[in-house]
C-alpha cells in the first residue's frame, strides 16, 4: 500500500508523461471526458463518471486498417518491389502515408499499392478510470484477444498491450450505478494496473501488476500509514454500501433465452429513438463497421464504431433486413451482452456503469429492462396476457409468431416498421 | 476498373495557377460549378473570343443549378477549397423552366449560412450568366477570383 | 453461474486459435505470419491478399463468375479451403463482401467467386475486368462436413444463384465418386438464362454415376427441360431419407418449402444442411453485425443443420 | 400546470376509454423525480402515469415519423406544446402523417427548463425537482438543495418563443397563454454572430471535434426521416467521411441541418439529446433567423403552408440580376 499526496497528482502525472501519454479526465467547459493530459491541466475526479468512458484510447472511434494507391496508367515508372514502390509513392518512414509497403502488384495491369496501416500504437497511462470503465477493457479483451478460438485483432491489442490503466475508486456512486448487480463493485480491481482510493489528503494505491508497480515507482509515493490504508478501506466499504442490486443475474440468460420472442421488447423499446448513444458511451460495446474511402486513385480502409441501433446495421444488399424493426435491434443490444456476449466469451459484457441509461435521450433504463425480461415473467406471443401494454399490439404480433414456425422462412410484412 | 489518367494534370495546371496576392503558403483552390446550358456556354464562349481569364479555378459541369445541393458547395469547403462560384441560367432562362428558382432560394439561405461557419463572405458567390454574356463571365469569375485571391487560402477552418 | 461470470485477472489464456497460437503479446503476432492463411498477412485478419483476376465468366445477366489467382505465388501455392468455406473479395476504394469459393478446392489455379449484381460492391465487381487487382480473405467459416458423409447419399437442392453456395461441395464429392453412395443434384432457376454454371450442368447430366434435374419456374421459350418449383419436383423425385444427406441453398422461400417436403419424406432435422448469407464486416466473429441468436454466421456458420437453426431465435 | 396535467389525463382518459386510439402519448416521470420521459399509456387505470411540469421537453411528434408508429396504422393520442405541434404541422404539410389517425391534445407551455442547467449548479447527481409557483426546488442525492426562479433555468430557445400555443389541436390543455407580439427573436445567436469568422471558425471546430455520431440528433428530430436512407450513412454520395473528425463532423451536421431547412421549427430536440453536449442552436437557429429575413418564413405554422425550399416566387426578392 502506498500513498500519494494529493497535491502531488500533478507531478506524478508529469512523471509518467516521460515515457507514456497520460490520459485523464479533464473538464472542458462542464463536459467531463477523458483527453490527453498535459502540465498543468486539471484532473476532474469529482465528477464520477466521464461522459464516455476511455475506450477510445484502446479502440478509437474510427482507424484505417489499410491504405492503397492506385497509380495511373499514363505513368512510365511502375515499381517492380516494394522499395521502387516507395520511392515512387514517395513513402518515407515518417512523412505522410508512411509505413510499410505490404504489396507490389504486378505490371502490366492496372497498378495498385496496398499499404499497411502503420501502427501507431504507444505507450500509454490512463488516470482517474473508475472500476466499471477498467471492466469494460477486460471484457472487450476477450473479443479482440481471440479468446475461445476466435481471431485476434492486431489493432485493438497493440495499445492494450501498451497501455496502464490506474483506477481510482468511487467515493459517491450515482443511483443509476448497478455495478455490484453485474459482480463488479465501486471499488473493483478486475483490469486495472493500480488501484487508487482517494482519502481526504491523498491517495491510498496498491498496485495490482507489474505496470502498475512500475507506475508506483514514482518518488511522490510513501509507504501508506495504517491510518490511511484503513481510511481507504473505509471509503470502498461505504461505496459499496450505495450500490444497490438492481436485477438478478442468476437465470438471466436463460430467461432471455426463453423470452425472446416476449412483446415485452416492444413495449420497452417503444421509447426508443434508436440512436447509438448507449453503445458510444458504454466501456463494453465494441461492434464495429468497416468501409473503404478513396478520393480519386487513393483511399483507405478503415473501421470506425457502429452500433445495433443502427437501422443500416444489418441491411443487406437485397434489401433485406433481419433487424429492420426497432424493437429487434433494441433486443439484441441487451441480448448481446447478457446472453450472446456470455455463451461465447464465459462473462458478461456489462460493467454496470449506467451511462446508457443517464445519457439516453429518453433515459430508457437497463435495470428496468433487464428487470422486466429477466425475472421469468415475461410473456411470449403465444399466450399473450393481461399484461397492461400487450391489448394493442396482438395484431402485429401475430406476423412474428407465424414467421416463427419456419426459421428460414420470409420476414412477415407489416412488422412494425415499414419497409423502405 | 478504369484508372482515368487522373487529374493530375488539372491539379498541375492549378498549382501553376498561383493567384496573384495570395499568401506565401499555397495556391488558393476555387471549384466553379457551372449548369451545362447557360454559364458554362457562356465561359467557353470567353474562351473562344479569347477574353483574358484568371485559371486557377476548376470547372465542374452539371445539367442544372437546381440540381445543386448546397451541400455540395459545403462539401467542397470541407475538402479544402478556398472559394465556390456557382453560376447558372438568368431567372426566367432555365432550361428545364424552373430550376434555378428553386437554387435561387437554396443559394440564398446557403450564402447566408457562409459566413457563420467562419468562412469569409467573399469566398461563396451565386450569379446568373448567359450562353451569349462571354464579357459578363470574363468580369465573374475576375472578380470572384480576386476576391478569394486577397483572402488567400483558408486556414483554421471548422469546415 | 456467478462464478462463470467473474472471469480471471486479465481475462487472457493461451488458446489454440483458429488464426494460430494466440496470447496478448506482439512477438507472438508476429509469428503468426508464418501460418500458412491466406488474408492473414502478419497475423492481421483484417489485411486482404492481393489477387489478380484471370478470368471472369458471364454466368446469367446478373451472375459472373470471378477466376482469381494470389498475386504471391506462395500464397496460391499453400492455399486451401474447405468446401462451403467463404471469403470475403473486396475492390480497394469500394469494399468488401463475402461469397463462397465456389471452385474445387483441389483446384490449385485459382479460386472462383460466383456473384450477383446487387448492392455497392458487387456492382463494382461486376464492372472488373481480366487483370485488375482484388483484395481476399480467405478462407473463413464453417465447412460442410464432407467427411463425415462418407458412406452416405447426397442431394443437393440449388435455386438460382444458391448453387453458388454448393458448387465447390458438390465438386468434392463427385472427385471423390467412390466415398458416397448415390448423389443427386436438384438444381432449379427461374427461367433457363438464370441458370448458373451451364458448363457443369452439362457435365453432370452426361455423367451416370450422378443424377441430375434441372428445372425451371415457367415454360420458357426453347426450353425442353423440367418445368416447376424446385419443392414441386423434389416432392415428385420423393428421394428416400435413409442415409441420405440433403444439402440446400436458394431463396429464402424455397428453402421454406422445400424443408416441408423433406419433413414430409422423413428427413431428420440434422440430415439437412444449408449454408446463410448475412451482411458481414470483419468476418471474423468480432463487428457483431451477423449474428443470429448467439451464433455469428461468419465464424458458426455459414454452414448449419436443420437441428442446430431451430436452437437459434428467429433473426433471420 | 398542474390543471392542465388533470386535463391531459381526463382527454387520454376519454379517448382510450372511447376506443378513439391504440395508445395515448404524453410525458411522465423517469427513473427518479428529476427525469421526465415520453410515456406510452394503452390503459385507461395507466392514465396517473400522463405528467405536466416545465421538465416535459421531449418533442412526441418523432414518435409519429415515419417507422416510428407501432403497428404503421396505429391510431394514436398526442400532446404536444406549440413548438412540437409545428413539427407536426412540417409533418402533416408533407403529407408523412395521416391527420385521421391521431388525436391531438395541445399543451399551453410557460417555457421548458433545461435540466441541464440545474445540473450544473451541483457537484452531486440531482435526483428530484420540484415545482412551486415559479420557483423550482432541486435536490441531490448527497441532500444538497437549491431553489431557483423557473424563468433563470428556461431553455435558452424559450427565451425567443414565438408560438407557446399549439399550431394544430383537437383539443386544447387548459387556458391558452398570451403569445408575445412584434417580430420573432433569436437571442441566444447574437454572442456567436458577433465573433470574427477566425473565431467562428474556432468555436465550431472545438464544439463539433467532441461529436461521436451517435446520431441523436437525426433520430430525435421529427422531421428527419430517412432512417437507412440517410446520406450520412452513405458511402455514394460520400457526403459525409466515416472519420469522426471535426470539419467532418460539422459536415455531418450540416446534412442534417439542411435536409430540415424549412421544415424544422427549432424545437430543440436535437440539442437536448446530445449526449455531448454540442450546441446546435447555432446552426438550426441561425437558419431559421435567416429564412426569416429572407422570406418572412417560419416553419411548421400554417397547415396549408409549404416547407419553403420545396417552392419558389417568381419574385423571391434575392439574387442577382
Amino acid at each position: 500500500m502506498k500513498f500519494l499526496q494529493e497535491s502531488d497528482l500533478p507531478a506524478f502525472l508529469e512523471h509518467l508523461s516521460a515515457e507514456a501519454n497520460v490520459i485523464a479526465p479533464t473538464d472542458v467547459e462542464g463536459l467531463v471526458q477523458f483527453r490527453p493530459w498535459t502540465a498543468g491541466t486539471d484532473v476532474e475526479l469529482d465528477t464520477l463518471l466521464s461522459r464516455q468512458s476511455a475506450k477510445e484510447f484502446i479502440f478509437p472511434q474510427w482507424e484505417p486498417f489499410l491504405k492503397y494507391r492506385y497509380l495511373m496508367v499514363c505513368d512510365a515508372k511502375r515499381p517492380g518491389t516494394a522499395e521502387e514502390a516507395k520511392l515512387e509513392l514517395r513513402l518515407t518512414d515518417e512523412g505522410e502515408g508512411g509505413g510499410e509497403v505490404v504489396a507490389v502488384s504486378d505490371p502490366p495491369a492496372h497498378e495498385l499499392v496496398m499499404v499497411g496501416a502503420e501502427d501507431s500504437a504507444t505507450p500509454q497511462v490512463i488516470f482517474g478510470l473508475r472500476p466499471c470503465d477498467a471492466r469494460g477493457f477486460v471484457q472487450m479483451d476477450r473479443v479482440f484477444g481471440g479468446y475461445g478460438g476466435f481471431y485476434f485483432d492486431p489493432y485493438y491489442n497493440s495499445r492494450r498491450s501498451l497501455a496502464t490503466l490506474l483506477v481510482v475508486t468511487c467515493h459517491q456512486p450515482r443511483s443509476t450505478c448497478f455495478c455490484r448487480g453485474v459482480g463488479g463493485g465501486p471499488a473493483g480491481s478486475e483490469g486495472a494496473d493500480a488501484l487508487f482510493t482517494r482519502i481526504p489528503d491523498g491517495f491510498v494505491a496498491k498496485a495490482l501488476t507489474t505496470k502498475g508497480a512500475k507506475a508506483l515507482e514514482f518518488p511522490g509515493f510513501v509507504d501508506a500509514s495504517e491510518a490511511a490504508a484503513h481510511a481507504a478501506e473505509e471509503a470502498k466499504a461505504a461505496a459499496e454500501e450505495m450500490v444497490s442490486v438492481p436485477f438478478e443475474l442468476e437465470g438471466l440468460r436463460e430467461a432471455l433465452r426463453a423470452s425472446f420472442e416476449s412483446v415485452d421488447w416492444r413495449e420497452l423499446s417503444r421509447r426508443c429513438i434508436s440512436c447509438g448513444t448507449c453503445t458510444y458511451v458504454c466501456p463494453n460495446c465494441y461492434c464495429f463497421n468497416v468501409t473503404d474511402e478513396a478520393v480519386e486513385t487513393q483511399g483507405e480502409r478503415l473501421r470506425c464504431w457502429d452500433n445495433c441501433f443502427n437501422p443500416s446495421y444489418t441491411l443487406e444488399a437485397s434489401g433485406h433486413n433481419p433487424r429492420d424493426v426497432k424493437s429487434n435491434r433494441f433486443r439484441n443490444r441487451f441480448n448481446h451482452k447478457f446472453w450472446y456476449y456470455p455463451e461465447k466469451y464465459d462473462s458478461l459484457l456489462c460493467s454496470g456503469c449506467g451511462r446508457c441509461i443517464t445519457y439516453c435521450p429518453t433515459r430508457i433504463d437497463i435495470r428496468e429492462v433487464l428487470g422486466v425480461m429477466g425475472s421469468g415473467v415475461a410473456e411470449s406471443d403465444a399466450a399473450p396476457s393481461g399484461r397492461s401494454e400487450s391489448a394493442a399490439v396482438g395484431e402485429a404480433a401475430v406476423g412474428e409468431a407465424a414467421v416463427g414456425e419456419a426459421a428460414l422462412g420470409e420476414k412477415a410484412a407489416g412488422d412494425g416498421e415499414e419497409s423502405a | 476498373m478504369t484508372v482515368v489518367a487522373s487529374s493530375q494534370q488539372t491539379q498541375e495546371a492549378g498549382s501553376a495557377a498561383l493567384a496573384e496576392g495570395a499568401g506565401p503558403a499555397r495556391p488558393i483552390k476555387v471549384v466553379a460549378i457551372l449548369c451545362n446550358w447557360c454559364s458554362y456556354a457562356g465561359a467557353d464562349g470567353a474562351g473562344t473570343a479569347r477574353l483574358v481569364q484568371p485559371y486557377g479555378f476548376r470547372v465542374v459541369r452539371v445539367p442544372c443549378t437546381g440540381r445543386v445541393d448546397p451541400l455540395l458547395v459545403l462539401k467542397a469547403f470541407e475538402k479544402g477549397a478556398d472559394g465556390v462560384l456557382i453560376s447558372g441560367c438568368h431567372p426566367g432562362d432555365c432550361h428545364y423552366s424552373e430550376g434555378n428558382y428553386y437554387a435561387r432560394r437554396k443559394f440564398e439561405l446557403l450564402r447566408r449560412m457562409v459566413p457563420h461557419l467562419g468562412i469569409e463572405p467573399e469566398r461563396f458567390r451565386y450569379t446568373w450568366v448567359s450562353a451569349s454574356e462571354a464579357a459578363r463571365w470574363q468580369e465573374v469569375v475576375t472578380t470572384f477570383l480576386a476576391g478569394v485571391a486577397a483572402l488567400g487560402p483558408r486556414e483554421g477552418r471548422a469546415l | 453461474m456467478t462464478d462463470e461470470l467473474r472471469p480471471e485477472q486479465g481475462g487472457q489464456e493461451e488458446v489454440d486459435c483458429s488464426s494460430g497460437k494466440n496470447t496478448l503479446t506482439l512477438a507472438d503476432v508476429e509469428a503468426l505470419a508464418s501460418i500458412p492463411r491466406a488474408g492473414t498477412r502478419s497475423g492481421n485478419p483484417y489485411l486482404p491478399e492481393m489477387a489478380t483476376v484471370v478470368e471472369i465468366i458471364q454466368e446469367t445477366p446478373n451472375v459472373k463468375s470471378f477466376r482469381v489467382r494470389f498475386s504471391d505465388e506462395e500464397v496460391m501455392e499453400r492455399f486451401t479451403f474447405e468446401p462451403g468455406q467463404v471469403g470475403q473479395l473486396g475492390i480497394y476504394g469500394v469494399g468488401e463482401s463475402t461469397f463462397a469459393i465456389n471452385s474445387s478446392s483441389s483446384n490449385k489455379d485459382y479460386l472462383q467467386f460466383s456473384v450477383m449484381q446487387a448492392g455497392e460492391v458487387t456492382t463494382a465487381l461486376h464492372q472488373l475486368s481480366v487483370g485488375d487487382k482484388v483484395g481476399v480473405r480467405a478462407p473463413m467459416g464453417r465447412p460442410f462436413p464432407v467427411r463425415e458423409w462418407k458412406g452416405k447419399n447426397l442431394l443437393f437442392i440449388m435455386g438460382g444463384i444458391g448453387s453458388a453456395a454448393l458448387r465447390a461441395t458438390v465438386l468434392h464429392c463427385l472427385e471423390h465418386r467412390a466415398d458416397y453412395g448415390d448423389v443427386t443434384i436438384l438444381y432449379g432457376a427461374r427461367t433457363p438464362v438464370d441458370l448458373t454454371f451451364g458448363y457443369d450442368i452439362e457435365e453432370w447430366q452426361s455423367r451416370n454415376d450422378v443424377q441430375t434435374v434441372v428445372t425451371v419456374d415457367a415454360e420458357f421459350p426453347g426450353w425442353e427441360g423440367r418445368v416447376g418449383f424446385v419443392p414441386t419436383v423434389l416432392e415428385e423425385l420423393a428421394p428416400g431419407p435413409v442415409d441420405t444427406m440433403a444439402v440446400l441453398c436458394g431463396p429464402p422461400i424455397m428453402i421454406k418449402f422445400c424443408l416441408q417436403v423433406l419433413e414430409r419424406l422423413q428427413f431428420a432435422d440434422e440430415q439437412v444442411y444449408t449454408t446463410l448469407e448475412k451482411r458481414m464486416k470483419c468476418g471474423i466473429g468480432i463487428c457483431g453485425r451477423c449474428n443470429v441468436g448467439p451464433k455469428y454466421v461468419c465464424v458458426d456458420g455459414p454452414v448449419f443443420t436443420m437441428a442446430e437453426l431451430r436452437e437459434l431465435p428467429d433473426e433471420l | 400546470m398542474s390543471d392542465r396535467q388533470e386535463i391531459i389525463r381526463e382527454l387520454a382518459r376519454e379517448a382510450l376509454a372511447e376506443g378513439r386510439v391504440d395508445y395515448f402519448l404524453g410525458w411522465g416521470q423517469g427513473y427518479d423525480a428529476s427525469q421526465n420521459i415520453p410515456v406510452f399509456v394503452r390503459e385507461v387505470t395507466d392514465v396517473d402515469r400522463l405528467q405536466w411540469n416545465p421538465l416535459c421537453h421531449h418533442n412526441l411528434t418523432v414518435f409519429l415519423k415515419r417507422k416510428m408508429p407501432d403497428p404503421p396504422d396505429a391510431r394514436i393520442g398526442v400532446c404536444v406544446k406549440g413548438c412540437d405541434s409545428r413539427t407536426l404541422v412540417a409533418l402533416l404539410q408533407e403529407g408523412l402523417v395521416d391527420r385521421d389517425r391521431l388525436y391531438i391534445v395541445g399543451v399551453p407551455c410557460d417555457g421548458v427548463v433545461d435540466r441541464r442547467k440545474i445540473d450544473r449548479e451541483f457537484t452531486g447527481e440531482v435526483i428530484g425537482i420540484e415545482f412551486t409557483g415559479d420557483k423550482v426546488l432541486a435536490r441531490t442525492a448527497q441532500g444538497d438543495s437549491k431553489e431557483f426562479d423557473r424563468t433563470s433555468l428556461l431553455l435558452d430557445q424559450c427565451g425567443g418563443c414565438h408560438y407557446p400555443n399549439p399550431r394544430v389541436a383537437d383539443d386544447i390543455a387548459g387556458d391558452t397563454v398570451p403569445e408575445p407580439e412584434g417580430e420573432p427573436q433569436w437571442p441566444s445567436l447574437a454572442e456567436f454572430e458577433a465573433l470574427s469568422p477566425g473565431d467562428k471558425a474556432a468555436t465550431l471546430a472545438a464544439a463539433f471535434s467532441t461529436c461521436i455520431r451517435c446520431f441523436a440528433c437525426i433520430h430525435v428530430c421529427p422531421v428527419c426521416y430517412c432512417w437507412d436512407q440517410c446520406v450520412n450513412r452513405s458511402r455514394t454520395p460520400a457526403l459525409v467521411s466515416q472519420r469522426v473528425e471535426k470539419g467532418e463532423n460539422l459536415m455531418f451536421q450540416l446534412v442534417h441541418m439542411f435536409h430540415v431547412a424549412g421544415r424544422c421549427p427549432s424545437c430543440g430536440a436535437c440539442d437536448r439529446a446530445c449526449p455531448v453536449e454540442i450546441p446546435l442552436y447555432l446552426l438550426h437557429e441561425k437558419m431559421n433567423k435567416e429564412l426569416y429575413d429572407m422570406l418572412r418564413f417560419e416553419a411548421g405554422v400554417d397547415l396549408e403552408g409549404k416547407p419553403v425550399l420545396q417552392a419558389f416566387s417568381l419574385d423571391d426578392p434575392f439574387g442577382e440580376g
